[in-house]
């Protein structure tokens, strides 16, 4: 029997586990924020992707093109980082804990706004994602389309690395990372470059929402499930690293592929037993700076 | 001068620190008796404050080693040390923003007197903690502030305080990163004047001085040790260090370009 | 936002003296009230979250029927009136039960769907004396210990049920071809029962099999690839499955997607819960289908059911599931023992235990069909289930045809525990 | 760097006042602590049942919280997973009871403070190395784990449907004949009030202990407090366990007054909720929590009567908290108060 098909499907839901804390990490990384709405946000961008797509599709638009669609919906519910943003800035100052606070009083506020525009029940897309029928991996039978999100995954992963390295927006997002206040005296407006650093967070939660959605459905709850999962990654991958966040993903994924064959009883478990000997034995996470 | 002959209260042999290729310090010997007041001059970066992060175990040294009253410290951190006797003052202000002077003053005194793990009662009707802190306060008349809360003190006091504080552990050497920085050079000598007080009424056993202002440090200390590039360059009493010209120039020209 | 805090204290403070008149006994709807006041129900059902559908479901029915019971004259001549409460976590749906017993003084309590709050809340309705219909969510195992025989709480149907019957189909229809069983059921008690009980049947039945994979999914998990991926690996011949949140639909679509549902049949004994978010595209025919008390598709409805079904999908464009079967049914109960317990003391209101008492035995016409109340206070009702056609006008299967058990033959009896009863008594197939 | 931050932020509500003995922090303590259990006393004699019933989980989360406050006020620590300790005490009390046949309370409390003890060691030896964010996520992730813990573990916990928490004896007096509620409005409401008060007063002694004094100089600075001997991973260690302990003991009354000890009491968002309250009552207040815990229940209680949508508004009201309120109410109380005696 092949085990392709599992870990093909452990790093699916690894893509999909990236998609959700890359954001996570970026904002984390130059602002040191940590947003638990970031679940909510991903909810979001499923919930409005579903609702446009489902739109545009009734408006005739080819069903091939579903995906620009929900990539539309994902970017533009994505600008919410905006207001997101200029609430948070009244708190920069304060402690850490103050941003756990404040982004843990959005996750309520999100829950019923969802609740308020899409009800109760879980939503779910049109099951368009197999238009695409599925390929055959090394004899592992796959929705072309949940290889195409790996791809994307992956994607943002590079490009990310190569907008923060190569360009000098990047370069400038990093110098403000590593000292706000120098960068500050070098003419960087950090103010700006916080503003855009947390809207394209914001857009990597709300895209990878809508762009993993076809895959599933959303519900109220994932919004407060995902943020530990998030963690998860993000503990074991070291906070603020886009490296730790593609290796915790990856962890995560396929512990969970490999619980799923080897002992299924442990498979929620084994996850926080990784997380936790992460603490213990290397704090900082595997890509991290020192935790203290 | 002290004899020599007697062990020394901190010495340090040797010491030198590296971070990377980057070397802070070289192997740096010193020494400070009973009754000593040395000041630990030379141009920023020069390693002095590198050097005292050294001496109170905050980190350890990579060559070399540190004895204080006899004792080698390597393994013991700044907790230990600080309630063995050795005290450190800082170059920021850094006293605890919400606590009151009492307080913070308290804290010390608390650590000193052995009432660490005390679960219950006032530490501020300790009998004996309110004493040494009575004392301390009278000495650093800050006996007028006890009740304000360290944050909303104004600076001068707050840089009296965090002295204060070393103090009140009653220190056998008390070891000042720049306790006149930022204070205005009026009030520079009032400081080192309490400061003076203070050590002789509570018995501190010796004083080492990081200070840039060369007035205060030929008027107070009793020898001089100059640092450059993480190396010891002079070690002299007072009088022949102020005479020593091109050492000086060195030290204070490079003050001046800092300055 | 200081006087929005103030408000509630200002609230208790008015309430000065009233506590003390009624205590907190439940002895609330005492001859000493007068027929005329409103008779008021307190219903307890999820809004939201995971379970929210089959609250829905509930509430709307029971809206209906009350709607049509005020259009006559309510209940006993008094007028309903319904106090809706959000069913959440046990700890803080027992506070909102005591609002609704100790504040809006209601004369008794509808609802709950979660097996957990059931059994946090049977204990607190027989201590406070108060009359409570539950709606379902209720699992063998707490209720052994927590409703040891209950005095005011009825309950809905075994929540096992469901499985026997979907059991007894699948040897039915799947026998001989069933050798490679798995399962994937929620990590809770719901899910192991039901497992535990399906592969009991298969025993007591000599089915021949191999269980080649056993998950336990999270409820509410949406990501199901790795699942997927290992049953797929396994080659079953029949996966088990009692999921019945919107996981299930996410399951089934994620299982087609990689061919798992080509060739391998499915055993869903409570899928009725999402019937309309199972869709054609990824749930396939000849699935053993459980819609529990009421399929609204029914062709041997009864024009009560026909009724509903039709109001429920025009107002709301989507179709009922056996919750509102339970709604209705309790609600049903309810009116028929407080008018038998009228009768009995000519017409002068009787009071929670005497309308408790008068109960059991009592049969009503539900949505589903009729149904009537045990000596134990275990509702009988019809199951419905069967394989699934694709042959319809909506986008959803629905069932080829409708097989109906009546839980007499297939429910514990009075008094028995539930895993001794299955292993003793004879089913037919 | 994080020091200075504290310091700006707990600086500019002169926080822990009560440390300074004005008026407001000696008299206005002691007689808004005398006052408060007279009138809670008072409580069951005039207002409605079911209003003296919300009591009970008000009180069981004032004791809690008069913990997680030691940690967050008064150590700096923001614990993300505290709800872990209530869980483990209405599951202590629930397993002494079914285990070992326990019906009396004080049983019950003794097996969960001695349980919560046996789980916070471990926890506060890791948790201890943490500030800021790492210690929330860390804290996050061993509720979480505990959350799983309980769910899978269902022959030994009941799964989801949770584990029954009899009707205990009070000093071994048994009250099976009173029905539930008015054992609960009646004897049990007095019980909890007198645990409440208890904490308060031992509470008080902590805060002031040299003890204390070194939990809050370890919060402001961690560096300067390491110089003037202070054992700053020990003394947050200590309060992390001392924590876990009130929290268990709000957890044995939570459990008795639901009567089931269930998963959900460990959920991450239950240890935010937490948090909500302390931050509600004015967590730089030595009393903050306890009003937090007091206003938050009757507030969520009257938003859940007048709106479906009440987790909306309680976020509102948090974020509003936080940007504009971060004193809390006693906080901003006490500004007031100052504000008026400086006239």
């Amino acid at each position: 029997m092949s085990l392709i098909g599992i870990l093909m499907a452990g790093v699916f839901h690894a893509a999909a586990l990236f998609l959700l804390t890359s954001g996570l990490q970026l904002v984390f990384g130059v602002q040191r924020i940590v947003n638990l709405a970031c679940g909510s946000l991903y909810a979001l961008g499923a919930y409005v992707g579903i609702s446009f797509t489902t739109w545009a599709l009734a408006q005739g638009l080819p069903v091939p093109m579903f995906p620009l669609a929900l990539l539309a919906a994902g970017l533009v519910v994505g600008l919410i980082g905006l207001p997101l943003e200029r609430l948070i800035s009244t708190i920069y100052k304060r402690p850490e804990s103050f941003q756990l606070l404040l982004t843990f009083s959005l996750i309520l506020v999100f829950q019923d706004v969802l609740r308020f525009f899409w009800g109760a029940n879980p939503q779910q897309l049109a099951n368009v994602a197999m238009h695409y029928g599925s390929v055959s991996l090394w004899g592992a039978q796959m929705p072309a389309y949940n290889v195409f999100v790996i791809l994307l995954a992956i994607a943002t992963a590079v490009g990310l690395g190569w907008f923060l390295g190569r360009t000098t927006l990047g370069k400038m997002l990093r110098a403000t990372a590593e000292n706000r206040e120098a960068s500050a005296a070098m003419g960087v407006n950090v103010r700006m470059v916080y503003l855009l650093v947390f809207t394209l967070g914001t857009t990597l939660s709300t895209v990878g929402g809508a762009m993993v959605v076809p895959t599933a459905a959303v519900s109220l709850q994932i919004g407060v499930d995902l943020v530990v999962e998030a963690f998860a990654v993000i503990v074991i991958g070291g906070l603020g690293s886009m490296k730790g966040a593609a290796a915790g993903a990856l962890i995560v994924g396929l512990i969970r592929a490999a619980a799923l064959v080897l002992y299924p009883e442990v498979e929620v478990l084994a996850t926080y037993v990784i997380v936790l000997a992460v603490l213990v034995f290397k704090p900082s996470g595997l890509f991290g700076k020192a935790a203290v | 001068m002290t004899s020599t002959q007697q062990t020394p209260l901190l010495e340090a042999q040797g010491v030198g620190k590296s971070y990377g290729q980057f070397i802070a310090l070289e192997g740096v010997d010193l020494r400070l008796n009973q009754g000593e007041f040395v000041s630990l001059v030379g141009p920023n970066g020069a390693g002095k404050t590198t050097l005292v992060n050294v001496l109170t175990g905050f980190v350890p040294p990579t060559h070399g080693r540190v004895h204080f009253m006899g004792r080698d410290i390597r393994g013991s951190n700044s907790v230990e040390l600080s309630t063995r006797g050795l005290a450190r003052a800082f170059q920021l202000v850094n006293v605890f923003p919400d606590l009151t002077v009492r307080d913070t003053l308290t804290v010390a005194a608390c650590s000193q007197l052995g009432l660490r793990w005390r679960l219950f009662g006032d530490a501020r009707s300790h009998r004996a903690a309110a004493e040494v802190v009575r004392a301390t306060a009278a000495a650093f008349r800050l006996e007028g502030a006890l009740d304000i809360v360290a944050s909303s003190l104004p600076h001068g006091k707050r840089k009296l305080l965090d002295v204060a504080s070393a103090f009140a552990l009653r220190p056998k050497v008390v070891l000042l990163d720049e306790p006149t920085a930022g204070v205005s050079t009026a009030d520079k000598h009032g400081v080192m004047e309490a400061l003076l007080v203070a050590a002789r009424e509570m018995k501190v056993g010796a004083i080492l001085l990081i200070e840039h202002d060369m007035d205060l440090v030929r008027r107070y200390s009793s020898r001089i040790v100059a640092m450059q590039g993480g190396r010891k360059i002079a070690d002299q009493p007072t009088d022949d260090f102020f005479s020593n010209e091109e050492i000086l120039s060195v030290v204070v020209g490079k003050l001046e370009t800092t300055a | 936002m200081s006087d929005n805090l103030n408000l509630p204290r200002r609230k208790a403070l008015k309430k000065i003296g009233a506590g003390m008149a009624l205590g907190a006994s439940g002895l609330l709807s005492a001859p000493a009230f007068a027929q005329n006041k409103p008779l008021k129900i307190g219903v307890i059902a999820p809004r939201g979250g995971i379970a929210g559908t089959a609250g829905e479901g509930g509430i709307r029915a029971m809206e209906w029927s009350v709607a049509k019971l005020n259009a006559m004259n309510g209940i006993g001549g008094r007028k309903i009136e319904l106090v809706i409460q959000e069913e959440t976590s046990p700890k803080e749906t027992i506070d909102r039960y005591r609002k609704l017993v100790l504040q809006d003084r209601v004369d008794a309590v509808h609802g709950v769907i979660s097996s957990g709050v059931s059994l946090a809340l049977a204990p607190a309705a027989e201590q406070s004396q108060m009359l409570t219909l539950l709606w379902d969510g209720t699992t063998q195992d707490g209720v052994k210990e927590m409703m040891p025989n209950p005095k005011y709480v009825f309950r809905a149907i075994d929540n096992e049920v469901d499985a026997v019957m979907s059991s007894l189909l699948a040897i039915r229809h799947f026998k001989g071809s069933m050798v490679r069983v798995a399962g994937i059921n929620a990590d809770y008690t719901y899910g192991r029962n039901t497992w535990t009980t399906f592969t009991a049947i298969l025993k007591k039945f000599g089915i021949a099999h191999e269980v080649v994979t056993e998950q336990w999914v999270k409820v509410g998990t949406m990501d199901l690839t790795s699942n997927v991926a290992t049953l797929k690996t396994a080659k079953p011949d029949v996966i088990f499955t009692s999921m019945l949140f919107a996981d299930l639909p996410v399951f089934m679509r994620q299982a087609h997607n990689v061919g798992l549902t080509e060739n391998c049949k499915f055993v869903m004994p409570a899928a009725g819960w999402q019937q309309t978010a199972m869709k054609k595209e990824f749930t396939p025919e000849g699935v053993v289908f459980g819609h529990s008390t009421m399929y609204f598709d029914n062709p041997a409805a009864s024009p009560l059911q026909k009724e509903f079904v039709r109001w429920y999908a025009d107002k709301y464009k989507d179709y009922p599931h056996w919750e509102s079967d339970r709604a209705y049914f309790c609600l049903q109960l309810y009116k028929a023992g407080v008018e038998r317990a009228l009768a009995a003391k000519s017409g002068s209101w009787p009071s929670s235990i005497e309308i408790a008492m008068a109960m059991p035995g009592l049969k009503v016409e539900s949505l589903g069909g009729p149904a009537s109340m045990r000596a134990d206070h275990i509702a009988n009702q019809l199951i419905f289930q069967g394989l699934t056609t694709h042959k319809n006008a909506y986008d959803f299967p629905t069932l080829a045809s409708v097989e109906t058990m009546s839980t007499e033959q297939i429910q514990k009896p009075a008094g028995a525990d539930f895993w001794q009863w299955l292993e003793s008594t004879k089913f037919k197939v | 760097m994080s020091t200075e931050f504290t310091s700006v932020a707990l600086g500019h509500t002169a926080s822990l006042r009560d440390n300074k003995p004005g008026w407001f922090a000696r008299r206005g303590l002691q007689a808004a602590i005398f006052l408060g259990v007279v009138a809670l006393a008072a409580v069951p004699q005039f207002a409605d049942a079911y209003y003296v019933s919300l009591g009970i989980p008000f009180m069981a989360y004032a004791v809690a919280l008069l913990g997680f406050n030691l940690l967050f006020g008064y150590g700096g620590l923001l614990s993300f997973g505290h709800a872990l300790f209530l869980a483990l005490g209405a599951y202590a009390s629930a397993m002494s009871a079914r285990h070992f046949g326990l019906t009396s309370i004080e049983g019950m409390l003794l097996c969960a403070v001695g349980v919560s003890l046996l789980v916070a060691l471990p926890i506060a030896f890791v948790a201890s190395r943490f500030v800021g964010i790492f210690f929330g996520m860390l804290t996050l992730s061993f509720g979480m784990l505990f959350y799983s813990f309980l769910n899978k573990f269902y022959h030994l916990t009941g799964g989801d449907s949770g584990m029954n928490v009899p009707q205990p004896t009070l000093l071994g007096r048994s009250y099976a004949a009173t029905g539930k509620m008015e054992f609960l409005t009646g004897p049990f409401y007095y019980y909890c009030l007198v645990l409440l008060a208890l904490g308060v007063l031992v509470m008080w002694g902590i805060v002031r202990s040299p003890y204390g004094l070194h939990l809050q100089a370890a919060r402001d600075n961690e560096v300067k407090a390491s110089y003037l001997g202070v054992k700053t991973r020990q003394v947050r260690g200590v309060a992390f366990l001392i924590s876990a302990v009130y929290g268990a003991v709000g957890g044995v009354i939570l459990g008795v007054n639901t009567g089931l000890a269930d998963p959900e009491l460990a959920y991450w968002t239950h240890s935010g909720h937490l948090v909500f309250m302390a931050v509600l009552g004015g967590f730089q207040q030595f009393l903050g929590p306890v009003v937090g815990a007091f206003v938050f229940i009757l507030l969520q209680d009257e938003l859940q009567a007048v709106t479906q949508y009440w987790r909306f508004f309680l976020g509102i009201v948090l974020a509003a908290l936080v940007i504009g309120m971060p004193g809390g109410i006693l906080g901003t109380v006490r500004a007031l108060w100052n504000r008026w005696r400086k006239r």
